[in-house]
């Protein structure tokens, strides 16, 4: 199966373009080792499903790359010491979504010294199920975002036919550009990682989707792509290019069904960071203790790819990058349009930790909401062809059945209706609500 | 951030160290917390609206130079009152003043002129300004939850209320093709009549529709009776505008370039007007065609009346039309047919306001069968996917 | 819910009651049929009646009983002492602007429309619209002798001016003219009548049913006369 | 062409131009009370439509065979015309009533869907006032029956129409003394503006 | 004490118009003048009165089952009789405008209502009172409003120009459309009296939402609406 | 005189055969139809809350008549009604503990020592979703009132920032409870009277810096109480409403709780109006 062989880049049906992508920021900056800091405040489930189970206690000593936890089930992945010390204490820290969180607390020595590896395999003979058990063992989870055990996603069950995966190289969130760096500094890494992965699931197609905005990472993957069986799609510049069902749509012309998942049409998608973690696994036997975050914004002094250590607070983080030229108003966990807001800067990095935005207290919208005119904005731009205008105006008037028949749980939360809507509306708001008190009503 | 807050910001950094911080933090608390998205298009509903007024100007410009001074002065009331009864009704209601600046108001009276004629007298656009802003927007909520086209609802409103002074139109000045006069003609009675409220009187022509109106009354149909009024110097005029009618709906070229402007600006469902317009021409054709002397050709019926107006800036208004394009061909199509059956069997020689309205009462229904089918769903399951 | 008759049992017994309260209803009705049926049918000849008084001088018959029918228009004639002194005619047209128009018009004995009476030079015509469904505000407007009372006027004694239906410029416009063999037309048409601009048709329908009377009166007027000027009862 | 250009006109006029709820006035309350949500308001459009045909068609049978002419009796001519609206409303009420028993049983699922807009309709005055209107416009039984079903037709479509508006009208935030009845009586004012548009129709 | 309360009861506090939205098709239909909305104010007030004083006289010998047919027949009867009377006494003109809705009070809302909620339960003189009461709520409202849109349009009242300079009759109001947005108007003014009310004795006011049929027990679709 | 014959007959004849009609109809097409629901309807409150845990009162009337459910589940109907539902089905009335709302928190607007600027929707559930709203302790109340707009009963009141719940208008039927996106109310029996207004799992230290009234766990209350009359969970403390004798409003003295989470009821609804100025 090739996508359709027309010049022109792919994309999808909806979706916007956000006026201001804020990458020349950061995108033309080299990922950049930080330095090693005192503390590291490890959050202990950066994973979706069961929560891993500790297994360390305060007074430890820990080797970098040392089992933290274990996996607390199948959808569970393990953690790993980010360096190497001592584990002050098992505390609560703030955690991204503002409830406190169970974190270890590790003080480092300073050495960084890792501890024992897992033997490297070799990337032309690994058998499947040994990439699949490395790729749990080394905790590696969804980077892109989702933070979803990857080993689960290999693992298809038998009645689903996987043909294709998909590397997802959008990156089509404003500002963000991790995985940009990532495909031009590393590309070998992506490659490899991307046919390990393909030969775990059994699959012959392979594409790693790029938005045409980042050229350099087209060419130079390209120009080894062959010798991977790895396919370069160009996509055009669109948000979000990169969730993965309109990803799947624009690539494979597949629709996702409704409530359904990649594997019902037959995809895999992975993120480009994901895949890499997934060679330096297999190849170099290294679990997942550090991830490429982009620290960038306007406030920021000199805005920047680092790679980060799992558990660095982000006040550090922002601190490597040069600190702030002027107040900022807000700091983003993720992208501009569906990253989090946090109040306190004592959250730490995880492994879905993609981007850390502070922006300008001008430039924030201290939207002044006021009613839905009806423009049809929204409807255009939502990418899954949901009535965005209506259904917020059923939410607010507390009316979730009326919501939850007009399909809100399919929103994918993606933002863009609430970015085009002339009159304010925090509509991704309502939705995350409503999607909160539906999921809470199907429970009863 | 106000600067005092700076201030203590800057105060409270060497209390902490004695040598400053490398790196300037904000403090946790002082963080704005607000939902994804974090960053948001240019475009709002005030900009929205003066894109509209842009896209008016041909039809004022044109208004103005065919009626005198008497259209100016009509749009000037027609707004003034509007923004007028918005001000008073956000004051009585206790609603923030501001929602004036979203300059709604001023489109709805602006639209409002351009639908009465040149010279109805003042206290006709204050009625009519304060029944659009009133009982046509702000009882149902103001911008955005009213059901009915403000505008149109105080034009059939004052229809029905005072048919003497809505029914009487002043002729366009150049109507006799005598433009050495047009000075002279600009400021003309109707003015007058505007400012001292009086009725209009003497000066008064018939529409072309009210021509054919009266026609079919009093003859009856017969082929060949529309000839002095449907033929290609006729069309002409039309086009240009230069015949009775309200002040803004005559010059079809003016709307016509208007309806572009919108277009590029995005802001109107180009299938509502396109729709609107097919189904009038091929309608009228039809019955021009089967029952001949019961109407006249399409190209007449398409370029006089409110049709162009109404199709371009009043069947678009966003707020009382469909959402789904479906649905807007839909709208179109249905503001299509009213407005001939009552133009060709009906009491009214016009049936564009009343089509537009009764469309109007009809969106929510298309609303609710018009949808686009959601992302990952097949169009026989739609119904289960609802439900799951 | 109540209405639902559950108990099916003794539904007999219930008819019979049901039955025995609306016979009972039926003597009362049929007793206040009996008492009210003479001064309904007065009633209705009231509406005529009052009309036939607005434009007939002064008669001591009943022009109603006594009625002649040509052409689709109906006459009536006033006597005063057994004589015939004028003749009111009632027509309708349908080409008003929303239907039907009917008039009630008095004609004097030599076919012209009667004059009621001269206020301030202008004449009075005994023209009176009894039916439209014109456009109000418009094509009422030529239709109307509406009397306004107004907050003054109450107060005031009703003299003579009162007494009189008031003046209508285009209905006006018959008085004295009687019915030639070229029908009226507006002046728009090319005639000489009057109308009001705006309401053109309703002017011309008015004009129409006014001269429909008059001819149908001038075409048979002996005849009419004839039937009409047999002795009646007087009132 | 006369025979079905006659019933044309009064099937437009019925619907359109003298529309029972936005013209005539009849049916106010059920189309106030019932209009709050779309099905309901089908609900009652379809029990409404049923019961206004059937009471056409019987009550202009008893006018048009019991009341409108007198009946000699036994060289007795007697008039029983002042009975008219004693006999229309007990004709009325009982043909509901057994429309709601028979469909009880017949068809529960019907029953339960329209079963409970049955008694309203025995209060209501659009099917008393479609008997009078055929009486009074002195209608034969077929005309009657048209005319009533048509009415109906004129009634659900003001009613569904209304429904929805209201519906959206839910969402949107009338100022506080205009909620409930006001904003429907205003929102229904409006609608029977843009009918009065279909005049001259017919 | 009670019997004042049974009097007044229905002129403001359940005014059946303005505050139960019973009756609402007269109401709209013929208000289009002061005169017309008084006539019909009075003749429904005469058969409720009629009406209440009989039924509650039977109310004790008619069997349960079949007292709504009963109560039918008996309002059936006095409309007969008060449209007999007005076809024979009442001025023409009036007698047209009212049309077809003195018939159509035999199936008003209000008196079938007051007679199942109030005369099946009392006495004649209390049931007589609160007939006049209700009679008089439903005339008076319906004068206000007939006399509401007649002045709105003409500035006139009972016919008589108020305001002399008026000229042209401002048609809307006194149209159909006119009729339910004035309704729709006195309502929210209500709402609005009723709202600074219960602010000042700090409750809450929850304006209705539909039709109030606590007082007509024929059916049940109120309640089921709410649901 | 011949009119009247006919008009009586006329009438009687329509009379009858309409009788007629409709008792033979009747008796053909009879349905049964268990009165006993409609009745058991005509008994319940009507208030359509559902919190019987069923679609409305007549859904719930139903399964009260199949024997589902004891008419004591109805939490709004009084002890009386329930009663005469029990009696009319000559069945048990079923559990009638009556339960009452109370909203553990007591940090209102003065209380609080940190709020974040929050920009969006004034809604609990939804502010709870973005950083877990703007408030400083991550488990206090966030007086944006979800659950008074939930309650069917208006017992709900937001005052300066915090909820409190009117026990004399709350019938206890848990709407809200589902509502709260922190978890902070609780139905708890109505003789319970005391109350700690907090449910902060935090250590002490870590609440103080963002709250003046929290449970520090002290435990002053637990050693003033008796036995079992108090649970101990962590670094906080809750009154047991399970236990056999419940605390009292004289613990109020005795425990001489130093934050002042230790309140009764209206101690509670108290502290809002003294800051408010509205009870002296
Ligand atoms: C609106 C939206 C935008 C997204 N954009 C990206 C993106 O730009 N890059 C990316 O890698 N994942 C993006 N994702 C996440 C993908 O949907 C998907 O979860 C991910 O590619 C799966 O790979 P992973 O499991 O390795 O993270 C986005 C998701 C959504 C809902
Ligand atoms: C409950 C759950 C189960 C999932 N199961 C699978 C799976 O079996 N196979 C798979 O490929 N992905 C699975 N996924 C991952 C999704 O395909 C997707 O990567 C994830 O929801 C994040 O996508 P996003 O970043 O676009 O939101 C699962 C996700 C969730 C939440
Ligand atoms: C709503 C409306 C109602 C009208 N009503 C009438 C009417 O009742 N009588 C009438 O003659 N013309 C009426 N007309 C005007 C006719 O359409 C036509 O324009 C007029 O009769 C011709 O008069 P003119 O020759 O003076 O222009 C009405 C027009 C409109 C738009
Ligand atoms: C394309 C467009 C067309 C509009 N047309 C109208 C109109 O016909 N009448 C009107 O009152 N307002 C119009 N408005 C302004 C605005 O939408 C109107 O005031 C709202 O209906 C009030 O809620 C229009 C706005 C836009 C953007
Ligand atoms: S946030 Fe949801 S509703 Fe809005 S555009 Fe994205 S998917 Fe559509
Ligand atoms: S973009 Fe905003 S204003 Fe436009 S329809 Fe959507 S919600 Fe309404
Ligand atoms: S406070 Fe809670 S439990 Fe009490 S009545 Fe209200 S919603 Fe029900
Ligand atoms: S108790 Fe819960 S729902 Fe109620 S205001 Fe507080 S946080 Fe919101
Ligand atoms: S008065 Fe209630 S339906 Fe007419």
């Amino acid at each position: 199966m090739t996508p359709n062989n027309s010049s022109r880049p792919l994309t999808f049906k909806g979706g916007i373009h956000p006026s201001k992508d804020g990458k020349a920021l950061s995108r033309a900056a080299a990922v950049r080792e930080a330095p090693l800091l005192a503390e590291y405040q490890l959050i202990v489930q950066q994973n979706v499903g069961a929560p891993p189970e500790l297994l360390v206690k305060a007074g430890d000593e820990l080797k970098k790359g040392q089992l933290v936890a274990k996996a607390g089930g199948f959808v569970s992945v393990p953690l790993h010491s980010p360096t190497s010390g001592k584990v002050k204490e098992i505390s609560r820290i703030p955690g991204p979504m503002g409830v406190p969180v169970q974190a270890v607390i590790i003080v480092a020595d300073g050495n960084d010294e890792w501890g024992e590896l897992m033997p490297p395999l070799d990337w032309k003979t690994a058998e499947p199920q040994a990439v699949r058990d490395r790729v749990r063992d080394a905790g590696i989870v969804g980077m892109g975002g989702a933070a979803f055990p990857t080993h689960v996603k290999l693992s298809p069950p038998p009645d689903k036919k996987i043909d294709c995966l998909i590397l997802n190289g959008a990156e089509c969130e404003p500002y963000l550009t991790a995985d940009h760096r990532l495909m031009v500094e590393f590309p070998e890494k992506v490659l490899r990682g991307a046919a390990l992965l393909g030969r775990a699931l059994g699959v012959k197609d392979i594409f790693i989707g790029v938005e045409v905005n980042k050229p350099d990472a087209i060419e130079i993957l390209s120009s080894q792509a062959a010798g991977f069986g790895v396919k370069i799609v160009a996509l055009q510049v669109k948000y979000p290019q990169g969730a993965e069902k309109h990803l799947i749509s624009a690539i494979t012309g597949r629709e996702v069904p409704t409530g359904g998942l990649p594997m019902d049409v037959g995809c895999v998608v992975q993120n480009v960071g994901s895949t890499a973690a997934a060679a330096d696994a297999v190849l170099e036997g290294k679990p997942l203790i550090d991830r490429i975050v982009t620290v960038t914004g306007e406030p920021v002094k000199t805005p920047g790819n680092w790679r980060l250590k799992l558990g660095t607070p982000v006040a550090e983080a922002i601190r490597f990058a040069g600190g702030v030229t002027c107040e900022p108003g807000k700091v983003i966990l993720g992208g501009p349009m569906m990253g989090f807001a946090q109040k306190s800067l004592e959250v730490t990095v995880m492994k879905n930790t993609s981007g850390i935005l502070l922006m300008k207290k001008d430039d924030i919208i201290q939207y002044q909401s006021t009613a839905c005119i009806r423009c049809g904005k929204c409807l255009d731009a939502c990418p899954m062809n949901l009535q965005p205008g209506s259904l917020s105006a059923a939410i607010e008037s507390e009316k979730f059945d009326l919501a939850a028949k007009n399909n809100v749980m399919d929103c994918v939360e993606c933002g863009s209706c609430a970015y085009i809507c002339p009159a304010h509306r925090p509509l991704v708001q309502h939705f995350r609500r409503a999607k909160a008190e539906i999921r809470n009503r199907s429970k009863k | 951030m106000s600067e005092e807050v700076k201030a203590e910001v800057q105060a409270k950094i060497p209390a902490q160290a004695e040598t400053p911080p490398p790196v300037m933090l904000p403090k946790g608390n002082e963080l704005v917390l607000s939902s994804s998205p974090h960053i948001h298009a240019a475009e709002n509903v005030p900009s929205i609206m003066f894109k509209v007024i842009i896209a008016l100007l041909p039809a004022v410009f044109a208004g103005i130079l065919l009626f005198g001074a008497a259209a100016l002065l009509v749009i000037a009331y027609c707004i003034v009152f509007s923004v007028a009864a918005e001000l008073l009704w956000c004051k009585l209601a206790g609603k923030p003043l501001s929602t004036v600046r979203d300059l709604s108001a001023v489109v709805t009276g602006l639209l409002l002129a351009l639908n009465l004629s040149a010279g109805v007298p003042w206290w006709l656009c204050l009625i009519g300004a304060f029944i659009a802003i009133w009982l046509g927007k702000q009882v149902f909520g103001g911008l955005g939850h009213n059901p009915f086209n403000p505008a149109l609802v105080a034009r059939v409103a004052l229809l029905i209320a005072l048919p003497k002074y809505m029914t009487a139109w002043v002729p366009a000045k150049f109507m006799n093709g005598n433009a050495a006069s047009y000075a002279r003609q600009f400021f003309t009675p109707a003015a007058w009549n505007s400012v001292l409220g009086a009725p209009l009187d003497g000066v008064t022509c018939a529409t072309p529709l009210g021509l054919v109106g009266t026609t079919a009354k009093v003859l009856g149909p017969a082929p060949g009776v529309f000839a002095e009024v449907a033929n290609p110097t006729a069309y002409l005029q039309y086009f240009l505008g230069n015949v009775g009618g309200c002040l803004g709906e005559t010059s079809a070229l003016a709307l016509l370039i208007g309806g572009l402007l919108l277009v590029l600006f995005k802001l109107i469902k180009w299938q509502i007007p396109v729709f609107y317009l097919g189904t009038v021409a091929v309608f009228t054709a039809v019955i021009n065609y089967c029952f001949p002397g019961v109407t006249p050709p399409a190209l007449f019926h398409l370029l006089t009346g409110g049709l162009m107006l109404g199709a371009i800036f009043m069947a678009t208004d966003m707020v009382t039309s469909p959402m789904t394009e479906p649905g807007a061909i839909i709208f179109g199509i249905g503001c299509g047919i009213v407005t001939c059956v009552i133009r060709i069997w009906g009491n009214y020689p016009e049936g564009v306001s009343f089509a537009i309205l009764f469309m109007n009462a009809l969106v929510p229904l298309i609303d609710r069968f018009a949808t686009k089918k959601p992302f990952g769903y097949h169009p026989w399951d739609r119904k289960k996917g609802a439900q799951a | 819910m109540s209405l639902k008759l559950k108990d099916t049992e003794n539904i007999w017994v219930l008819g019979l009651f049901l039955g025995l309260c609306g016979a009972a209803a039926a003597l009362v009705l049929a007793y206040f049929d009996d008492l009210t049926r003479a001064p309904i049918s007065k009633m209705k000849m009231l509406e005529v009646d009052n009309a036939l008084r607005e434009v007939l001088p002064a008669f001591d018959n009943s022009p109603g009983i006594n009625v002649c029918r040509k052409d689709g228009v109906t006459f009536y004639g006033a006597q005063r002492n057994g004589k015939l002194i004028a003749v009111a005619a009632s027509g309708d047209s349908m080409k008003g602007y929303s239907g039907r128009i009917a008039a009630m018009v008095g004609l004097n004995l030599d076919g012209k429309v009667r004059t009621i009476a001269i206020v301030d030079g202008k004449k009075l015509a005994a023209v009176l619209i009894t039916e439209q469904n014109e456009t109000p505000g418009l094509g009422t407007v030529v239709c109307e002798r509406k009397r306004q009372k107004t907050i003054f006027s109450i107060f005031k004694k009703p003299g003579k001016a009162a007494a009189l239906p008031p003046p209508n410029p285009i209905l006006d416009q018959f008085a004295g003219r009687s019915a030639g063999a070229t029908p009226w037309r507006v002046i728009k048409d090319g005639g000489k009548c009057d109308y009001l601009t705006g309401a053109t048709i309703s002017s011309r329908a008015v004009t129409g049913v006014v001269y429909r009377i008059a001819h149908a009166f001038a075409a048979h007027r002996q005849e009419i006369i004839a039937r009409l000027s047999q002795p009646q009862p007087q009132n | 062409m006369g025979e079905v250009q006659q019933y044309l006109q009064l099937t437009i006029g019925a619907v359109l131009v003298y529309n029972f709820v936005l013209a005539r006035f009849l049916g106010i309350c059920p189309f106030l009370g019932v209009s709050k949500r779309l099905d309901t308001a089908l609900g009652m459009s379809g029990a409404v439509i049923f019961v206004m045909t059937l009471a056409s068609f019987v009550t202009s049978l008893i006018y048009n065979y019991l009341l409108k002419n007198p009946i000699s009796l036994g060289g007795y001519s007697i008039r029983l015309d002042f009975l008219q609206i004693i006999l229309f409303i007990l004709v009325i009420a009982s043909l509901v009533q057994l429309v709601e028993i028979v469909l009880q049983k017949i068809s529960p699922p019907l029953y339960s869907a329209l079963g409970i807009y049955l008694p309203l309709i025995t209060t209501n005055c659009a099917v008393m006032g479609v008997a009078t209107l055929n009486a009074k416009q002195d209608y034969q039984v077929g005309q009657a029956t048209v005319f009533g079903f048509f009415s109906a037709v004129g009634f659900a479509l003001a009613l569904v129409l209304f429904s929805s508006l209201r519906e959206r009208l839910e969402l949107a935030q009338v100022p506080k003394p205009f909620q409930g009845m006001a904003i429907a009586l205003i929102t229904a004012g409006i609608l029977s503006m843009t009918f009065i548009g279909f005049s001259g129709l017919c | 004490m009670s019997l004042i309360k049974d009097f007044t009861n229905g002129i403001w506090k359940e005014n059946p118009v303005l505050v139960m939205l019973l009756g609402m098709c007269p109401t709209l239909a013929v208000t289009s003048n002061a005169e017309n909305g008084l006539s019909m104010g009075i003749a429904t007030t005469c058969v409720l009165v009629g009406c209440n004083i009989v039924i509650s006289l039977i109310r004790n010998i008619v069997p349960k089952k079949i007292r709504i047919p009963v109560y039918i027949v008996v309002i059936a009867a006095f409309v007969t009789v008060v449209k007999l009377l007005m076809d024979a006494y009442a001025p023409p003109a009036i007698n047209r405008s009212l049309g077809i809705f003195i018939p159509l009070i035999v199936v008003n809302c209000i008196v079938l209502g007051r007679a199942e909620a109030f005369a099946s339960k009392n006495g004649p003189l209390r049931s007589a009172l609160d007939g006049i009461g209700m009679g008089l709520g439903f005339a008076l409202a319906l004068t206000a409003l007939g006399g509401t849109r007649e002045f709105l349009a003409s500035g006139s009242l009972f016919q008589v120009k108020i305001i002399t300079a008026w000229k042209d009759d401002f048609m809307l109001w006194t149209s159909a459309p006119g009729a339910f947005i004035i309704l729709g108007c006195f309502l929210a003014g209500m709402n609005w009296l009723n709202m600074r009310r219960a602010v000042k004795r700090g409750e809450l006011y929850v304006p209705p939402q539909g039709m109030d049929c606590r007082h007509c027990r024929l059916c049940d679709l109120g309640r089921r609406d709410e649901e | 005189m011949e009119i009247f014959i006919a008009a009586v007959i006329a009438m009687a004849v329509i009379g009858l055969v309409l009788g007629g009609v409709i008792g033979i109809t009747a008796r053909l097409f009879r349905v049964e139809v268990d009165p006993r629901i409609e009745l058991v309807a005509e008994l319940l409150p009507g208030a359509n809350c559902g919190g019987c845990g069923k679609a409305g009162c007549a859904d719930f009337a139903k399964s009260v008549v199949t024997g589902e459910n004891p008419p004591g589940k109805c939490p709004v109907a009084s002890r009386e009604q329930v009663a005469a539902i029990a009696q009319a089905l000559g069945i048990e009335a079923g559990a009638t503990v009556k339960k009452v709302a109370v909203v553990l928190c007591g940090g209102d607007r003065n209380q609080e020592k940190v709020q974040t600027l929050y920009n969006g929707v004034s809604d609990c559930v939804s502010a709870s979703l973005i950083a877990g709203g703007p408030k400083g302790c991550a488990y206090g109340c966030l007086g944006m009132g979800s659950c008074a707009r939930a309650c069917p009963f208006n017992a709900i009141e937001v005052v300066n920032g915090l909820a409190v719940v009117h026990p004399r208008l709350c019938v206890g039927c848990g709407a809200c409870v589902e509502t709260c996106p922190r978890h902070l109310i609780k139905l708890v029996p109505r003789a319970a009277k005391v109350h700690i207004y907090c449910s902060s799992p935090e250590k002490g230290a870590a609440k103080m810096k963002v709250c003046s009234v929290p449970c520090i766990a002290c435990r002053k209350c637990v050693k003033a109480g008796e036995e079992e009359q108090f649970v101990i969970d962590g670094f906080k403390v809750s009154v047991n409403y399970d236990a056999a004798s419940l605390v009292g409003t004289d613990i109020l003295g005795r425990a001489k709780c130093p934050t002042g989470c230790l309140l009764s009821e209206t101690g509670h609804l108290k502290i809002e109006a003294a800051q408010t100025g509205e009870v002296a």
